[in-house]
């Protein structure tokens, strides 16, 4: 087994599913012939058929909500949103219907789908490109929100949101689609969707990341240790329900935090980890807890795009002042 | 100068033809014969029994909200035609997409009343329907069912599964997005759904003509190169020929309908709503003289079918029925707390589980929390 | 100046923007005759005519998008969505447009435009009517998000949402529409929309709240001082952009922290000021910040409602863990 | 049995005709007489001209993204006669909404090609207009914008004012709902906008096919109750005739068109798309013979206007032009970092002005901020 990257991990896991399960479908803009934008569904058509690999019309709220219906019947669809800055038409359809169906009818009817879409940013895309807006989908009852960080995370993640059996918020970060590869085992198995992975274990400080961050992050520690501070890292994975266990054991552990948002700072999820953190791992902390966000402002176009970004440089230096206080 | 032919710059490129339909006239006349299935009275007066039969329920709905017994209530009074014309046309295993106007219809499709009764009252498990397990619940957000109409239609296609779909919505509706893009998906895949668009001409205070300058609603469909017609709204025949001939269409691969039924609101809005506000009086008068029951039950007195005694006994019934519905549903104790938090995800995760024990320590300290 | 409820005060704050500056208009659905289902637009139309107060067809996002280009041109609309339930799909045009407009033209073209929409429970009203769905727009960069406690401050606030520059969304819990009455001089004053108001001063503790949740706060305060604690209620108002001075030096003061939010937990604004105040307070924290919330789960019917929403009680059993705390 | 009338019971309710119009064939010939406006040669050279500045600005431009010196771009090749058309037919109080892909339409109505390049550079000063001051700039969701031109539309009826609004959107943004609640909206307040589809077959890898099963696309006009026509889309005569025609009436208090203009992309849907992918040569090569530039010079070549020095020399300025304002573009330092938070809010607030300050301070001890 080759080494592959997380866009091909992404489409190593949806073959992988629906070979699997033949109610398992795939549906969206431009991912049957052109194999999606970024290649995602690259494959699929040619081996699973127009009736499992369906280009749709243009018109997002009406991917999210034929993907409903195709759920309610017992069909597990997995639909793309090009990029997620087009996932808000959607949003009337996750939020009034999808997550509900389950809750209204008593468990009679119940939405298991999958809406995959691209985001973050740091590739030089287009305007609405680039968005971090998935703090969005955090406060929606019903919902599950993943972000993998790796193409191990990817395939293992994706698979286990493709069988949970309710509907998920799947969002891959752009710029870590080719950024790195390594060997994935294509043997089917799922990673937990409930659970928050330590990517690196450590003593001094907690870091704690999701997406395209958990490489500044990881970088970040690499930095701290040459500088003989010893950080875990965590990999948030699964934003919602959120593993508040492993977060604050992690803390209660080492008593420091940073933690490491692509969203812009305010109403971003990273709010809500440090809530509970605060909370849970009070009486742990020996330092406030650092957020390394993006700043309150629209992602600038590509020009800007690198300033806007959180590097782990910025992670490393919210971590030295968490360090040294006092 | 060069030379030009004298032919026109312009030439046809597309032209569309809309139609109504109308059997019986709001008199109880028949204008044209019906086709077979409904001229056999016996059909008829299952119709007419099911108008009745939603009539009722929305009378004893409407009086169990004012006395503080029942929730925000929506009235289908005057349009009941509409519904069950549409469900009567469809198959057990067809799927009906309901908006939250159509218990005439949820009833022809074995919705109970009790159940009914417990959705409008508060109580999730009134939509677990133990009937039509696949039907749709009510939709609140205006026309973001169409779009769930043409995914279980597309899941019958798929399985190539001789059935289809019937999903309505009112005329406000028809300037949703959501429509417009359901009407385009389901027409462009060929999937077996029927529209039908319950036009009552008014969408709360907003009259038909403020929500579109489309002369007719039907024609809504010709943007998504399906077939769109318009019926008499009030003439449950002419649903309901209109509505099996598109599911017949529908299930013979021949792909999505579009149909207007022209009716008229001749309640207000809900419960909560006060329809003086915005409309005259005499308005609602004139339309009290097209309203589907008067005509039918017309048509089946003519017709020799239909007695004082027929009547009486019906409405008796249906009166028991409801009634027993509804002391039923008065008799329903309300839900465990732990039914908040046990339907929202499959496997309850970690952290929802400790906000439900957290709820059922604290309620097992105070009645309610708080 | 007779006494008036919250909605009237929406009421006079309309009118009398609109008497003030002939660019104000205000659109929605059946906010013309009917005067909005729950009269808020009452009397408008007769008195300002056709083209200043306009019902619209039934399309939410198309009440925002058209809502951008009367802005875009000058006009200051104040657009109602008829429920915050029905928001969603408008949230495209907030989202990537509204917000935006002034950056990426570099201030060329700009959106002066408020969308008011009742949210909240308590009413025992049909399903989406309940909402309490504000943390999603609080990840929006550009955008105002403001929600009112009382006649006062929904008319002051309402005021200077209107003249504010930029795009606003109001927010009015309607189950306070018609809870209380105070006295509102009809002055025209707005009150500053980046600033949180102490409704009550105290010194042993904080309760931080907004919208409906404020009520509850202020009696679990009354709870509290029958009990010998003296706490601070702060009525948030305006959540975004947050006045994080106001809320951080009340609990350097109080030493403790009970966040009040009708909306479920995860992903909450209580998330975003708990995580300010756990930072910005760090050192003066006696106990770990509570959060008194709505559950993750979608709201009940309302046979059940009265069990998910948040009360006063609450409220002051959270403010007793704080107190306690050691 | 009652008896009936034998009158059908079906009825015509409306209907509806779509014409498609065309001056000037694949050849340049004339195949009707043009309106009077356009017959003037003076006129043609005009139009000509922008068609080949918008194609040289094209070329420019994904010669630059190839080279890293442009980010993402999304070219018109072949179409340029909609947006040339649309705008050449608009006065300059008009406001102008494009989509992506108008460059040549914004280039008319008077927007820079530096300004282009900083745009499609990633530097927002290339919304900030010099000369359309009230001109939106680019949407890239798709069919979001068909809002605010109503809603700019709306503006201009408040006032009063003889103003009319231009939108140009794709075939696939037909699909959207954005798109169809516009035309609703538009057409029922009569609002003064003309909506032009762009429709070159194909929106990516999607064709015109699978889009939608409607006949043409501007038949989308009828379930709003507005008018439809369909143009050849590489005819410059017949998009700017139909704009103007739409524009005058809307001027006029006749409120809203649909024009959907037939044309063909001829190039990838951008420099990150391979349409090898998903469409063949063959197709592509077949419309090269349709595409606008080549039957305008045709036309006046055979009108005797146009000779070898002419076409040098217009594309001789072209280019210096177009290379000029590359120049300048790529001579232009990036923005301060203060830009990215001094347009958020009107008036900074605190919380954005203490990450500014932090921003502003990171960066006066690295390079970039991280
Ligand atoms: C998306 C959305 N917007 C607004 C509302 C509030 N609302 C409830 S019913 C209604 C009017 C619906 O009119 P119509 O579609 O004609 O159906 P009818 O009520 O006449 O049956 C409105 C505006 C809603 N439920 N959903
Ligand atoms: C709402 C939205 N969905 C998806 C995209 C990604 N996307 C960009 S262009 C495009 C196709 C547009 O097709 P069409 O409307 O025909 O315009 P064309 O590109 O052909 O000019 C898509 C899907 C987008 N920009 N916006
Ligand atoms: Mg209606
Ligand atoms: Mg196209």
């Amino acid at each position: 087994m080759s080494e592959i990257n997380l866009v091909q991990a992404v489409n190593l896991a949806l073959a992988r599913a629906m070979a699997d399960d033949e109610k398992v479908l795939v549906l969206g803009q431009d991912i049957g012939i052109n194999g999606g934008v970024f290649r995602a569904t690259d494959g699929l058509l040619k081996r699973f058929g127009e009736d499992r690999v369906r280009d749709t019309p243009l018109a997002e709220a009406m991917i999210g909500g034929i993907s409903i219906g195709l759920a309610l019947q017992g069909f597990r669809p997995v639909a793309e949103i090009q990029f997620s800055g087009f996932i808000y038409p959607c949003i009337d359809q996750l939020a009034n219907h999808a997550s509900r169906f389950r809750t209204r009818t008593r468990g009679r009817l119940s939405c298991p789908m999958v809406l995959r879409a691209p985001c973050s940013g740091g590739t030089k895309a287009l305007e609405h490109h680039s968005e971090s807006n998935e703090a969005m989908f955090t406060n929606i009852p019903g919902l599950r929100v993943v972000i993998p960080s790796s193409p191990k995370m990817a395939y293992g993640l994706l698979l286990a949101a493709i069988r949970d059996p309710d509907p998920v918020v799947f969002l891959e970060p752009t710029r870590l689609y080719r950024a790195v590869s390594e060997e994935v085992v294509d043997d089917g198995t799922a990673l937990p969707l409930d659970r928050c992975f330590v990517r690196r274990e450590g003593t001094d400080l907690t870091l704690i990341a999701w997406g395209a961050m958990v490489r500044e992050a990881l970088e970040s520690a690499q930095q701290l240790e040459a500088r003989g501070v010893s950080a875990e890292v965590i990999d948030v994975a699964t934003l919602k329900p959120l593993d508040e266990a492993t977060l604050v054991a992690s803390v209660q552990k080492t008593g420091r935090c940073v933690i490491v948002q692509e969203a812009p700072l305010s109403g971003g999820y990273g709010g809500e980890i440090a809530a509970r953190i605060a909370d849970g791992a009070f009486s742990s902390l020996l330092a406030p807890i650092q957020r390394v966000t993006g700043y309150d402002t629209v992602m600038p176009l590509s020009r800007l795009e690198q300033i806007y970004l959180p590097k782990a440089a910025s992670v490393t230096t919210a971590a030295e002042r968490a360090m040294v206080y006092a | 100068m060069i030379e030009t032919t004298a032919r026109p710059a312009r030439r046809e490129s597309a032209h569309f033809e809309i139609g109504y339909t109308r059997y019986l006239d709001p008199d109880g006349k028949l204008v044209a014969p019906l086709p077979p299935g409904l001229a056999d009275p016996v059909r008829a007066i299952a119709l007419y029994s099911a108008l009745v039969r939603a009539r009722s329920f929305d009378q004893k709905a409407v009086a169990m909200q004012r006395t503080g017994r029942l929730g925000t209530y929506a009235s289908s009074l005057g349009q009941e035609a509409v519904a069950v014309g549409a469900a009567s046309a469809m198959r057990p295993e067809d799927v009906f997409v309901p908006s939250f106007r159509e218990h005439a219809g949820q009833l022809v499709r074995g919705v109970t009343p009790r159940e009914l009764f417990l959705y409008w009252g508060g109580d999730e498990r009134g939509n677990d329907f133990s009937g039509p397990r696949e039907d749709l619940p009510n939709c609140v957000p205006i026309g973001s069912h169409a779009a769930h109409a043409a995914g279980v239609a597309l899941a019958f296609r798929l399985r190539r599964e001789p059935r289809a779909v019937v999903a309505i919505f009112g005329d406000g509706a028809t300037s949703k997005g959501d429509v417009a893009e359901a009407f385009n998906f389901a027409g462009v895949w060929k999937l077996p759904v029927v529209f039908v668009i319950s036009n009552n001409q008014w969408a709360i205070s907003v009259p038909r003509r403020n929500q579109s300058a489309a002369e007719t609603l039907a024609q809504k469909a010709i943007a998504a190169g399906i077939p769109g017609e318009q019926v008499d709204g009030n003439d449950v025949f002419a649903v309901h020929a209109a509505v099996a001939a598109a599911l017949e269409r529908a299930r013979a691969g021949g792909g999505t309908s579009v149909i207007e039924a022209v009716t008229y609101r001749l309640g207000d809005h809900t419960t909560a709503d006060d329809a003086s506000r915005y409309r005259n009086d005499a308005e609602v008068k004139a339309h009290w003289q097209e309203e589907p029951i008067k005509r039918l039950e017309a048509y089946l007195v003519a017709l020799g079918r239909w007695g004082k005694d027929d009547q009486e006994r019906l409405l008796q019934e249906t009166k028991a029925e409801i009634d027993a519905a509804s002391a039923a549903y008065l008799a329903t104790a309300p839900q465990a707390l732990a039914t908040i938090f046990d339907f929202t995800y499959a496997n309850m995760p970690a952290d929802l589980q400790r906000q439900k024990d957290g709820a059922l320590a604290s309620a097992a300290t105070t009645p309610v929390k708080g």
